[in-house]
C-alpha cells in the first residue's frame, strides 16, 4: 500500500490508462502548462506531450461538445472541468450529447468520455461556486456518476471510468485534494463502478453516505461506538447505478437509516435513496430515513454562514440517535 | 486506428498563419496601440453560374449520378411528406426541398467513409447524399427496426458510421462542437479525414457556434463549419436576428478563411467544397456560408405567413435541380429521355422504401433498454 | 365560467398582467411576428406591439440572461422557452444568475421574471425533446417551480408567477395546449403558488400528480371508483414550494400512496414526495409508496416505444390495487 | 419609474446603419453571390498619451480626484491581500492591481447613479471607482453584515444598487448577456442610462459573449461590451486560446463598431468611454478592448510559471498610477508633497476600513434563510 494524497491517485490513474491505451487524452482549462489548477495533473504535459494533455480556452460548451466528437470518432477523452460549477454552461452537451447520442443513433455510436472535476462545496466562495451536481446528473439516463471519497476509490473507480465505455461523470473534491490515504498498489488497480463500499459494519443504524460526507459518517459513528451503539457505514461511491442491493441489506440487519448528503435537498440523492429504501424494506424500516444535507439556501459567503450550510456533524449524530430511539 | 504519434494539438504563441491582417497589427503583449487601425479581409466567392463540371474535375456520369442523387432526395421528401398526411410518420419532419445542391455538392467532393459529416434535423439530405439507402431513412421516420437508427431517433436523427454521417442532431448549433470534436479525431488519429458540420443560419446566434469556430482556429483542425442559409430560422429572417448577416464576415473573429457559396448551383458547392477539404487537410479550418432556400415550410405545422407568395416562387426559378437538368441537357451530357427515365427510377427507389418501411417490424418494447448503456445488465429503475 | 383552451388561458393571464404592469413584456424565439410557436402569444404584438412582445434570436443563453439583466434593472420579464428542452442552453443564467443574485447581493438585486414555456414529453420527437426538467430545477434554492395541470390552474397560477418577486419556473404542455377547460371568469384570477389542489376526494388511496399525469390519476381513480374504491387525487400545481402539508393530511386518512411522474425516476419530484412524505407520516403508511414514471432511458422515437415509455396509467391502477393489498 | 411609450425594441429588416460594409456588399435575400468580396473596417484608437484632461473635460480637481480614487484600489487590494494572509479574508480573492485606470477612467465618463456597470469577479475596483465605500468593500471581504452584499457574497461579488454596481460574478462570461439586459432596462424605460459589461480576455472563449453582442447589436442597445485584455486568464495567455487576438475585430460578426484602447492610461480610457458612452446614449451598442496588464497572480495561490520576471518587470514601467503622478507633477497640477498627502489620506481611509470590517458583526445564522425568497415565510427544507 502505498500513501498517496487524493490529487495523486486520479493523476495515477490517469497516466496508467494513458500509458495503457493512446485514444485516451485529458483536455480542460489549464491542465496542461499551469499542471491544473489544483494539480491534479502535475507534470503530465511534461510526461505525454502537447498532443495528449490539452488546455482549452474558457468555453466548457465548445470542449464538452468536442469531446463528445472525438468520442464518437474513436478517441476517449477525459474533459476537466475546473470544478463542477463551470459545468452548467455546457450542460446541455452532457444531458442531450453525450447521454444520448448512443440511444439515438440505435447504438451505432458510442461515447465513451469521462468529465471530470471538484464538485461540491469548498468553503467561503459562495453561492455559485459550492454547487453539488450530483442530483441533477444522476436523474439523465445515459450517464453514469461517480463520487469517491478517498484516494483509493479515486484511483481504482477513475480508471475504470475511463475504460467505461459510456459517459461517466466522475465527481472529486477540492476540499479532498490534498488528502492522504492508503492506495492499493495491485499491478492494475480497478475498482467496479456501481459497487457501494460498507466502509464499516454495525448493526443499529445504517449511515449512508457519499464523497466528503463519507467522513462526517465515519465521525459519528465513532461517537456513537463511544457510547455503545453500533453503526454501519455504506458509502455508495457511484451514485449511478446505485447499489441499492447493499444498502438494502444493512438495512434489513440495523432497521433504521440516517443519509448524510451535501446537496441541497430536494430531489436529491437523500431522496432518491429514500424511494429506493422504502419500496424495498419498507416492513424492515423501525423509524423513518432521516436526511442531513446542505440547506436548502445558495451557499453563502461569511465564514460562520457556510459552516452552518454544510451538512453538520452534530445534525447527524443526533439523527442516529433519534432513529434508534435512544433520545 | 492509425498509429499515434505525438504532434502537438494546442499551439504556442503565434504559430499560426494568419487569415485575416489588420493594417496596424500591433503585438498585443507589450504592444503600443497604434494610432489607426484597419483591417481588410478577402473571401472567396463562388457564385451561381461559374463553374462548371470539367472545373469540378467531374466526369459526365458523375453528373448523372449527381442529379440522380438530387432527385432521390426530392423524391423521397415528398413522398416522406405524403406519409406523414398518412400518419405513418410522426413526431417533427423537415424538409430539405431546394438544398439538395449542398448535401450533393459535398458528398461529391469529400471521401465518403473517410471523411465525415454531421448535421442539423433537417438531414434527409444529407443522409441520402453520403448514400444511405432510402429504405433506412424511410423506415427511421416510419419508426421501425429497418430504420438507420432503429427507429430510436425518426427524421431529425439520421446515422449512418459507415457512411460518416455523425446525426441528425435536435439542439440548434449544438452539434457544432460535436463536429469540430470529430475534426480532432481525424488529426489526432492522422486519419486524413475531415469533418465537415452544417447548420442552419438560426444556428449562429448560439453560442456554442461561437466556441467550436474558435477551438477549431486555435488547434488547427481539419474542419469546416458550414452555414447553410436559407434565410429563415422557422419565421424569423436573418435580418431579424443577426447584426451581421454576411456571415463569411463571422471568420474574422476567428482568424480564418471565409466563403460565400451559391447553394442554388451544386458546382459552385461543389467546388467550393473541393477547395475547402484540401485546406482542411492541410489542418487550415474554414467557415462556409452557402446562401439557399428552403421550399417549404419549417416543419409540416408551418403556415408560413413570414414570405410572401411571390418571393417564395421567384426562388423556385433558382430551383436546384432544374438548374442542374438544364446545366446537362445545354451540354447534351444526355437527352429528355434519358433524365424521365432517371426520374421514373427513382420514384420507384422511393416507393419501394415505402414498402420496405411498411414492412419493417416495430422495435420489440424490451428493446426500449437497448442502447442506453454498453452492458446489457445495467439495472434500470422501474 | 368561460371555456378555454390552455393556451388560451395563458393568452389571458399573460395579456391582463400586461395590462396592468408596463413593465412586464414577453421575450421569446418566434413569440410576435409568428404569433409563438404553439400560437400562446397569437395576437399579442399586434395588441402590446414589438415593443413589448419581442422576438429574439435561437439565443437561449443570451435572452435569458438578458432577462435577468432586465429584471434587475426594474423591469418584470416573461421569457418563453419554445420548450423547456432548449433551456439547458441557459440553464447557467437560471441556476447560478436568477437563482442567486438576489442572495449573493445581500438582498440589494429582486430578479422577478417568470420562464415558461412547453415541458415534459410530446409524442414521437426522440431523446432531446421529451424532457421532463422539473426534478432539475426544482432542486435549486431561489427558484419557484409550477407545473399547471388545466387551463383554469393554467390561468390563475400564471399570473400570480408574473406578480412574483421571486424567478419562475413556469412548465406548461406541449400536448395540453389544445386543451379545453373552465376557467374562472373572475375579475382578477389568482391562485396562490405554493398550495396543492385536491382535485377528488377519496379515502382508500392518494394519488398524486402534476402536470398531464395529473389526467392519468384522474382516469385510474374512476376506474376504482367503478370497482368500489375510493381514491384522492392531489395535484400539488406547485413543486417548489411543494404544499407537502396537503399531501400527508390526505396520506393520514388513506395510508397509502401512489405518485405519477411523468419525469424519469432518478432523483425526481416522485423521489423528493417519498422522502418528506416518510417524514411526516412514517406512522401512517400502510403501504410503501409507489411510484409510476417514464421508463429509466431516454425518449425513444418510435410510436409503440415512445408509448410504453411513458407511465401507464394500467400501471398506476395495479399500484393502487397493490398498495391498497386488493389484489 | 420613467413613463413607458411605445417604441419597437425589436427591428425590422435593414433598419439599422451598418458599422462594417463589405464592398461587395449584397443583400442576402435574393441577392446574387458577388464574384469578389472583401471587407475594410476601421476600428478607434486610444493611443497612451494621446489624450490630455483637457481632451477629456477635466478638471485638475476631477484629475487629483482620479488620482486619488486609483490609489484607493491600490492600497485597498494591498492590505486585503495581508488580511487574506491573516485569514480574515477567504476563498478567492482576484486583486486588480494595474487595471485601476480602467475602472477610474470609466467611473469618470459616466453618470454614476444614472449609468450601470457589471463586471466579473474581480471587482473590487470598479465598485470602489464608482464611489462604494472602503468600509463596505472590506467588511464584505471579512463575511460580515456590514459588507456591501451583507457578507453573503464575498470578494467576487460587490453589488451596490445605489452606485449602479450590478456585481460581481463568478461564472466567466455568464454576467455579459445580463449587462445586456440592464441596457434593454434602461432602453425599455427610457432612463437615458447605459450599461457597460466589463469581461476578462478569458471570457472571450464563451458563447455567452457572442449571444450578448448578437443581442445588443440586433435591438440596438445602450450598451458597451468591454473586454479587459490583461492578456492572461489564469495562466492562458491569449495567443494560446485565440484564433483571433485583435478583439476588437470580433465588432465585424457583430456589425457594432470596434475600438482598442491603452488601458495604462486613465485618459485614453476616460476619452474612449466618453465617445462611446455618446454612441450608448444614442442606441449605438459597441465593443471596446482595453489593454491592460495585472501585476499580481490570477488569486492568491497563483505560481505565476506562466510569465517571465522580465515580462512582470517591463510591464511596471506602465504602472497607471505612476503614469498619472508623473502627469501631474509634469503639468503642475500639484506637487509631489500634495501626492504624499493623498496616498497618507488615502492610507488611513483603508486601514479604517480593516477596522470597520473588524468590528462589524457577523450575520446572524439565522441570515441564511434571508434573501433567498422575497418572502419571509417560504417553506425551507430542513
Ligand atoms: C436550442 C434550441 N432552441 C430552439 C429550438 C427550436 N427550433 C428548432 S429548428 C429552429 C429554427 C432553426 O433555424 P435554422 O438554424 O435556420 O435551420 P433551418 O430550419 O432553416 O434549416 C428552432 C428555433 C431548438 N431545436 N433548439
Ligand atoms: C465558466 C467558468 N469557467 C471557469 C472558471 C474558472 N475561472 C475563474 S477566473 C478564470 C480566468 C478568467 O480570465 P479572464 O477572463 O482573462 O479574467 P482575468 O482573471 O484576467 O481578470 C477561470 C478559468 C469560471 N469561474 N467560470
Ligand atoms: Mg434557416
Ligand atoms: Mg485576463
Amino acid at each position: 500500500m502505498a500513501i498517496l494524497q487524493y490529487r495523486e491517485a486520479l493523476r495515477a490513474a490517469m497516466t496508467e490508462e494513458m500509458e495503457r491505451d493512446e485514444r485516451v487524452f485529458l483536455m480542460g482549462e489549464e491542465v496542461a502548462e499551469y499542471n491544473g489548477a489544483y494539480k491534479v495533473s502535475e507534470g503530465m504535459l511534461e510526461k505525454f506531450g502537447p498532443k495528449r494533455i490539452i488546455d482549452t480556452p474558457i468555453s466548457e460548451n465548445g470542449f464538452c461538445g468536442l469531446g463528445v466528437g472525438a468520442a464518437m470518432n474513436g478517441l476517449r477523452p477525459i474533459i476537466e472541468f475546473m470544478t463542477f460549477n463551470f459545468s452548467f454552461v455546457a450542460i446541455d452537451q452532457i444531458i442531450n450529447n453525450a447521454a444520448k447520442i448512443r440511444y439515438m443513433s440505435g447504438g451505432q455510436f458510442k461515447v465513451p468520455i469521462v468529465f471530470r472535476g471538484a464538485n461540491g462545496a469548498a468553503g467561503q466562495l459562495a453561492a455559485t461556486h459550492n454547487t453539488s451536481t450530483e442530483s441533477i446528473y444522476s436523474t439523465v439516463p445515459g450517464l453514469k456518476v461517480i463520487t469517491p471519497s478517498n484516494p483509493d476509490d479515486a484511483k481504482g473507480l477513475l480508471k475504470s471510468a475511463i475504460r467505461d465505455d459510456n459517459p461517466v461523470l466522475f465527481m472529486e473534491s477540492e476540499v479532498m485534494f490534498g488528502m492522504k490515504g492508503e492506495v492499493s498498489d495491485a499491478e492494475d488497480y480497478i475498482i467496479p463502478i456501481g459497487k457501494a463500499r460498507i466502509a464499516r459494519e454495525g448493526t443499529d443504524v445504517t449511515i449512508v453516505a457519499h464523497s466528503k460526507s463519507y467522513w462526517i459518517a465515519m465521525k459519528v459513528a465513532e461517537r456513537l461506538e463511544y457510547e455503545g451503539y453500533s453503526a454501519e457505514v455504506i458509502d455508495p461511491r457511484t451514485i449511478r447505478p446505485l447499489d441499492i442491493d447493499t444498502i438494502v441489506e444493512s438495512i434489513k440487519k440495523t432497521n433504521r437509516c440516517v443519509i448524510i448528503d451535501e446537496s441541497n435537498p430536494f430531489a436529491s440523492i437523500s431522496s432518491e435513496m429514500t424511494y429506493q429504501i422504502q419500496e424495498r424494506a419498507f416492513d424492515h424500516l423501525d423509524a423513518p430515513i432521516v436526511r442531513i444535507t446542505a440547506k436548502d439556501v445558495p451557499a453563502p459567503y461569511a465564514k460562520n454562514l457556510i459552516e452552518y450550510y454544510m451538512p453538520q456533524e452534530e445534525d447527524a449524530y443526533q439523527a442516529c440517535k433519534r432513529v434508534m430511539y435512544v433520545q | 486506428m492509425a498509429k499515434l504519434t505525438r504532434k502537438p494539438a494546442t499551439k504556442k504563441a503565434p504559430a499560426k498563419k494568419r487569415a485575416t491582417k489588420s493594417q496596424a497589427d500591433s503585438d498585443a503583449q507589450g504592444g503600443v496601440i497604434p494610432d489607426k487601425l484597419s483591417l481588410t479581409v478577402d473571401f472567396a466567392t463562388y457564385p451561381a453560374g461559374k463553374y462548371s463540371h470539367t472545373d469540378c474535375d467531374l466526369s459526365e456520369d458523375q453528373v448523372l449520378g449527381m442529379y440522380r442523387n438530387m432527385l432521390l432526395q426530392r423524391r423521397f421528401e415528398e413522398r416522406a411528406a405524403q406519409m406523414y398526411g398518412k400518419q405513418k410518420i410522426a413526431g417533427f419532419l423537415h424538409l430539405y426541398i431546394g438544398q439538395e445542391a449542398i448535401s450533393t455538392g459535398t458528398a461529391t467532393a469529400i471521401n465518403i467513409g473517410q471523411d465525415s459529416v454531421i448535421t442539423a434535423y433537417r438531414d434527409h439530405g444529407h443522409g441520402l447524399a453520403l448514400g444511405m439507402s432510402p429504405n433506412e431513412g424511410m423506415a427511421e421516420m416510419f419508426g421501425k427496426v429497418g430504420g438507420c437508427s432503429r427507429g430510436k431517433g425518426g427524421s431529425m436523427h439520421f446515422f449512418s458510421k459507415e457512411k460518416g454521417l455523425f446525426g441528425g442532431h435536435g439542439i440548434v448549433g449544438a452539434h457544432v462542437p460535436v463536429g469540430v470534436g470529430i475534426a480532432f479525431g481525424h488529426k489526432y488519429k492522422e486519419s486524413g479525414g475531415v469533418a465537415i458540420a452544417f447548420y442552419g443560419d438560426g444556428a449562429v446566434g448560439q453560442g456554442a457556434i461561437h466556441e467550436a469556430a474558435n477551438l477549431m482556429s486555435v488547434y488547427e483542425l481539419p474542419a469546416i463549419l458550414v452555414v447553410e442559409n436559407n434565410q429563415y430560422a422557422m419565421g424569423t429572417s436573418i435580418h431579424r436576428a443577426f447584426g451581421q448577416t454576411e456571415f463569411s464576415h463571422h471568420s474574422v473573429a476567428y482568424d480564418v478563411k471565409g466563403a460565400v457559396v451559391d447553394g442554388m448551383d451544386v458546382f459552385a458547392v461543389c467546388k467550393a467544397m473541393q477547395d475547402h477539404v484540401a485546406l482542411a487537410r492541410e489542418n487550415k479550418p474554414t467557415m462556409m456560408e452557402i446562401r439557399t432556400y428552403r421550399y417549404r415550410g419549417h416543419s409540416m405545422s408551418d403556415p408560413q405567413k413570414y414570405r410572401t407568395k411571390e418571393e417564395l416562387e421567384s426562388k423556385k426559378n433558382e430551383d436546384p435541380i432544374i438548374r442542374l437538368k438544364a446545366y446537362i441537357l445545354e451540354n447534351k451530357i444526355t437527352n429528355d429521355d434519358a433524365l424521365d427515365a432517371i426520374d421514373d427510377d427513382v420514384k420507384k427507389e422511393v416507393m419501394a422504401s415505402v414498402e420496405f418501411a411498411e414492412n419493417s417490424p416495430a422495435p420489440e418494447l424490451s428493446e426500449i433498454y437497448d442502447n442506453v448503456y454498453d452492458e446489457a445488465d445495467y439495472p434500470y429503475l422501474s
